[in-house]
């Protein structure tokens, strides 16, 4: 099937969106930036974490066009996504802390924060690569029940050398199943860049070889993947599908919050920090007198307070009792 | 009487649970056009069509995970693994995501599929088509686990698996597909977690699972002519497991044989043993012995593979031990 | 990579091998005659067991052209990759006997009763697609030990479907393996054709995502195969590779010797059964002065008269005692 | 006496026998540039050059199926598994392959490779990341299972494993690599299949396995002062097990306590237990106590996580427990 480079710079088709995406990408980067700090600076958080500072354009552009029914299935770098969702920051920080008022109760932490049933964040893996077949089968019981359903599936650069990445993108290209995936190609898996783990040429040519039609999109331009995630949605409620979507972007810190992420050009980070996306997109609001330097000072300062917020909320949760974990193994 | 193979059994559980619930779906290799390696889904395709009935590629990785997600999103998939060597591939999907989805979700996830698969041992399949495993379920808290002995144990624990709101695995043994036996015409459920005790007695109870039930009550026959009366149970399923119907026999018996189809070290009987063991030690009055397999992979030369299966006569010799003491 | 469709129908690279090409597939189909009979009409044999009748070109297209201490990787299907690569029949057949004079002592079966050691028939698995890694892992330690050893991993259509394979082949082309990939595309796996299991146009387009360069020949024809094969085995054992061969074909019975087949449309199958390898090279050979109808019935009888032998050798033998089996399972 | 953590004894282990035996290559997830995610194999890339030391794609089954084809041909690869969780995505490889290879080639193949794992347990990662099952390989025979609780087992019984002929799977706990422990400046190699006494004593012995030594340990110093004298084994390796050095001891003692990170059904101890019934039972004075983890995935809470583990509190009381008989 074709592969096509994805360019939809126009801002006009999110206008009434435009500045909740902003606010939902500052969320989500201040809700990150704190966690960092919590882990290292504060070491009040403990255990694996791996942030989605840089990536946010690709979590917001989706689903920003997502219904609350629409479903998602994530990664271990999950935070970013289940706050484009719309899920609770109270709950995910709190899940982060171990705390039982965390969207899993605490039994999850920061790797499966993200599930949040009422959402649609239907599960959170971390396991690379696993997610991709549970999400086909999720796409398939929404096309039986006739369900008007939309399946996103995000997932790294790194997944797609996987066995489940293989037998789940064929399934779903061979049952027509009405999901889309999403490669967040940041380049990197943990240190190791694709180029010295992935065969093929490019992404989208290895996912076009499954017969699924492929968009390769700029994941730092927010209105591209907006734009394209509206295209793409729109013809998957209606039962196309599926599509395959590499959103090229770049983590502006380490893999997981301890990671210096030393293994990387200089060079290379500086480039890629220079195309911050909530910079590109803020500036563009700007210039096109959306919004004023004022406004988003307020904005900030506003988001920065909610997390906060959040983080009052968690500290002062309780725990689950221990007792109380047989009775969530079973139904 | 009725009476239908065990095969037949399982055919008429899904077709029965599949009419009766829209939400149940058949996927597997095979299961479609072929009507399953075996013939247990058989007319399935017919009667409810390629949206119910699926085919799929050699991907048991996705098989698997394409169930996990359906029954995340609301269905009831029942998945066909079509050897238990095959779940080993599977594995990720159905320890690392399946078992654990509920209890890491806090409780919010809730996942309703079956795995049916069926172990070949004793039908001269070799060392990689007749592996069976159930014990490492026991590590992995989140998935029942069943074992049907009969055709009438068969149908009524399938049917019960699908109603089931939790993961199941359901292990077939292959070599009892054309087994006949007993099966009402009348829709019945068997609750899973309650153990079956196939014959009464008095002087020692024999525990035995899947395809060494047969072997067990042969065994007990033969016991009987002797003098010695022995108590068969079958667990039928090994989690949840009925400890109760076992402490009970060993109360009133005091001795105790286990038999099962895995290789000895890390079995499923060590794990009976011990619960034995640590719930009603006083009441012993001989050693456990355990019947199983020894710790080799499984030959494929028959004579060999005969030699290497449990079967009435180690049973037999197993008892007779436990009464030297 | 390129996808190269082959047709190489000259004799003439083969005219020594012309002969012997002939002998080995005829002893690879009376074999195999031989077995089915021993499972369903004489009962002597029990358990599965894959006919390799119909695809005979292939493996000895491939073999004919190997050294001793080259090395194949095949499947349950492995009977005439086997006997292509110099196995004695005496070893096979009684391994088929699970006699310990087989060639794993009775231990292996049918599904693997190729490994033989001794002729470089390193592993016959069971399992679907696990083969590809290991001859991955094979053409590594080749590489790495400057031999200039060719691997030849055998597999089917089906496979190509399996987290292995894809696996497998990244790793394959990312490093650059001398290897070279032979899938037997007979167009089913058991009753489940091709069109209902890959979402790819071809085995050829997927295969050839990897990165790798591709080859399709036409599987009946073993001149051709040769060919092909002589070139790439050229290639590899130089240093270059790896390869993939998508070899069409078909098989003239059931999945395993219980299996009639029925799945199958009786058109295709008569279509195919015409195409019969062994018939088009024989009448070849023939056309081209190279062999006389009575050469070939004398052949056949001769070959006949040893696949007898090799039953004779195989009930005379003995099996192995339990007692043996606890000092095979470690070194 | 020159001390060095657990990751730095493994590193040695590595260096030595890859200068000592040129078919010896390192291969997996981050092991060469990054050095290892837990920086055991930092370096070794810089000693040995990318033919020997190699980074992979994430491809669990290809990490082991390019090991196992490697080994077959000539090469002795030590594969890393980062995290003993994702060897579930490689259990046809490990199980269903590599552990039968030589069995069913009737004695042709030699597999000797080596797969690094550890289990995270105890550094709140999480369900999907603290799994420990080493009995499911019990039931597996053709593969070595060690389970190094010190740097210098760890240290001595790597380069055996590596210069092993079988393939052997060594099960490192992530939480000790930054434990320090004795380790010689000189070479040695500690033989696999022999247990370790780490601490002698008359009263009561405690089998414990990796992490669980260092808490036995601990729970054997307070108990040691309460006047209560245990025997501390380490089996060190569970295939092939030293049973001989533990029924020495419980013939000695009389009294068992068993301690491991395992999910308590179907776990090692069951098995050990079973053993020790089977063959010292008669020297037993009180029930054999099991300190395991629960039947629960692993909670990620780091409060629940410390109360879901084994640890020496839970030992002590185990062992009073026993001296109540
Ligand atoms: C199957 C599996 N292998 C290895 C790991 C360890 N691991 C966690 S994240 C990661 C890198 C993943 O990279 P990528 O898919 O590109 O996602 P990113 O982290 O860049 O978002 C690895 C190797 C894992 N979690 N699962
Ligand atoms: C992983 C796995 N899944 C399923 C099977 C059962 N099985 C054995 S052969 C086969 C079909 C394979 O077809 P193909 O790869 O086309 O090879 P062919 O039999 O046509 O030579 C299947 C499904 C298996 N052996 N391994
Ligand atoms: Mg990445
Ligand atoms: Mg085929």
């Amino acid at each position: 099937m074709s592969i096509q480079i994805y360019e939809g710079a126009s801002l006009n088709s999110l206008k009434e969106d435009s500045v909740e995406i902003l606010k939902k990408m500052l969320l989500i980067r201040i809700f990150e930036e704190k966690v960092e700090e919590l882990f290292l600076v504060k070491g009040m958080l403990i255990g694996p974490s791996h942030l989605y500072l840089g990536q946010e354009a690709i979590a917001v552009g989706f689903c920003s066009n997502l219904k609350k029914e629409d479903i998602l299935v994530t990664t271990y770098r999950c935070h970013g996504h289940a706050i484009a969702k719309g899920v609770s920051i109270k709950k995910l920080m709190a899940e982060l802390f171990g705390k039982k008022t965390g969207t899993c109760k605490g039994l999850g932490g920061s790797m499966h924060a993200a599930i949040d049933v009422e959402n649609g964040v239907l599960y959170a893996t971390a396991i690379v690569g696993s997610g991709i077949p549970i999400a086909a089968g999720i796409a398939l019981a929404n096309k039986y029940q006739n369900k008007k359903l939309v399946t996103v599936c995000f997932f790294g650069d790194g997944a797609v050398n996987t066995g489940a990445f293989h037998e789940g993108l064929n399934i779903a290209a061979l049952w027509r199943l009405p999901v889309i995936f999403v490669c967040e190609n940041n380049f990197y898996a943990m240190s190791t860049h694709i180029s010295k783990s992935m065969s093929s040429k490019s992404i989208a040519e290895r996912a076009s070889s499954y017969n699924i039609d492929v968009f390769i999109v700029d994941g730092n331009d927010v209105i591209s993947v907006y734009n394209l995630a509206n295209e793409l949605i729109e013809k998957v409620r209606n039962g196309i599908g599926p599509f395959f979507v590499e959103a090229r972007t770049y983590r502006m810190k380490g893999h997981g919050v301890y990671d210096p992420g030393l293994y990387r050009d200089k060079e290379e980070v500086k480039r890629w920090l220079e195309r911050d996306p909530i910079k590109i997109y803020k500036d563009r609001l700007i210039k096109e007198n959306i919004l004023t330097e004022k406004d988003f000072e307020e904005i900030k300062l506003k988001i920065t307070q909610e997390v906060e917020e959040s983080i009052e909320f968690a500290v002062k949760s309780d725990y689950l009792d221990f007792n109380d974990l047989y009775n969530l193994v079973w139904v | 009487m009725r009476e239908i193979t065990y095969a037949e059994a399982l055919r008429e559980a899904l077709r029965e649970e599949m009419r009766r619930d829209e939400r149940v779906i058949v996927l597997g290799e095979e299961v479609g056009v072929f009507g399953g390696v075996y013939k247990v889904t058989q007319g399935l395709l017919e009667e409810f069509g390629p949206k119910r009935v699926i085919d799929t590629p050699i991907s048991e990785i996705a098989i698997i995970g394409v169930a996990a997600g359906a029954a995340m999103a609301g269905l009831k998939p029942v998945a066909e693994i079509m050897y238990m060597d095959f779940l080993t591939i599977a594995m990720d999907q159905i320890v690392t995501q399946i078992s654990k989805m509920r209890f890491m979700s806090g409780g919010q996830l809730k996942v309703p599929l079956v795995i049916r698969t069926q172990y070949s041992l004793g039908r001269v399949h070799g060392a990689q088509h007749s592996q069976f495993f159930p014990a490492w379920f026991l590590q992995s808290p989140g998935i029942k686990v069943v074992l049907p002995s009969t055709p009438y144990d068969a149908k009524g624990l399938l049917k019960s698996s699908i109603r089931d709101e939790n993961p199941v695995l359901f292990i077939e043994a292959g070599v009892l597909y054309r087994y006949k036996g007993f099966v009402p015409e009348e829709e019945y459920l068997i609750p899973l977690g309650k153990a079956d005790i196939k014959k009464k007695g008095d002087d020692l109870t024999i525990i035995a699972f899947s395809r060494c039930v047969l072997e067990a009550m042969e065994a007990a026959k033969i016991l009987e002519d002797k003098g010695i009366s022995t108590e068969v149970i079958d667990p039928r399923c090994l989690v949840p497991l009925d400890l109760e119907t076992i402490i009970n026999s060993v109360k009133k018996t005091g001795k105790v044989v286990i038999v099962a189809d895995d290789v000895k070290n890390g079995s499923i009987t060590s794990e009976i043993a011990m619960l034995i063991i640590e719930n009603v030690f006083d009441y012993l009055d001989g050693p456990i012995v355990r019947v199983t397999a020894p710790p080799l992979p499984t030959p494929f030369s028959p004579i060999l593979e005969k030699q290497y299966m449990p079967n009435k006569e180690k049973i037999i010799k197993a008892v007779l031990e436990n009464f030297k003491f």
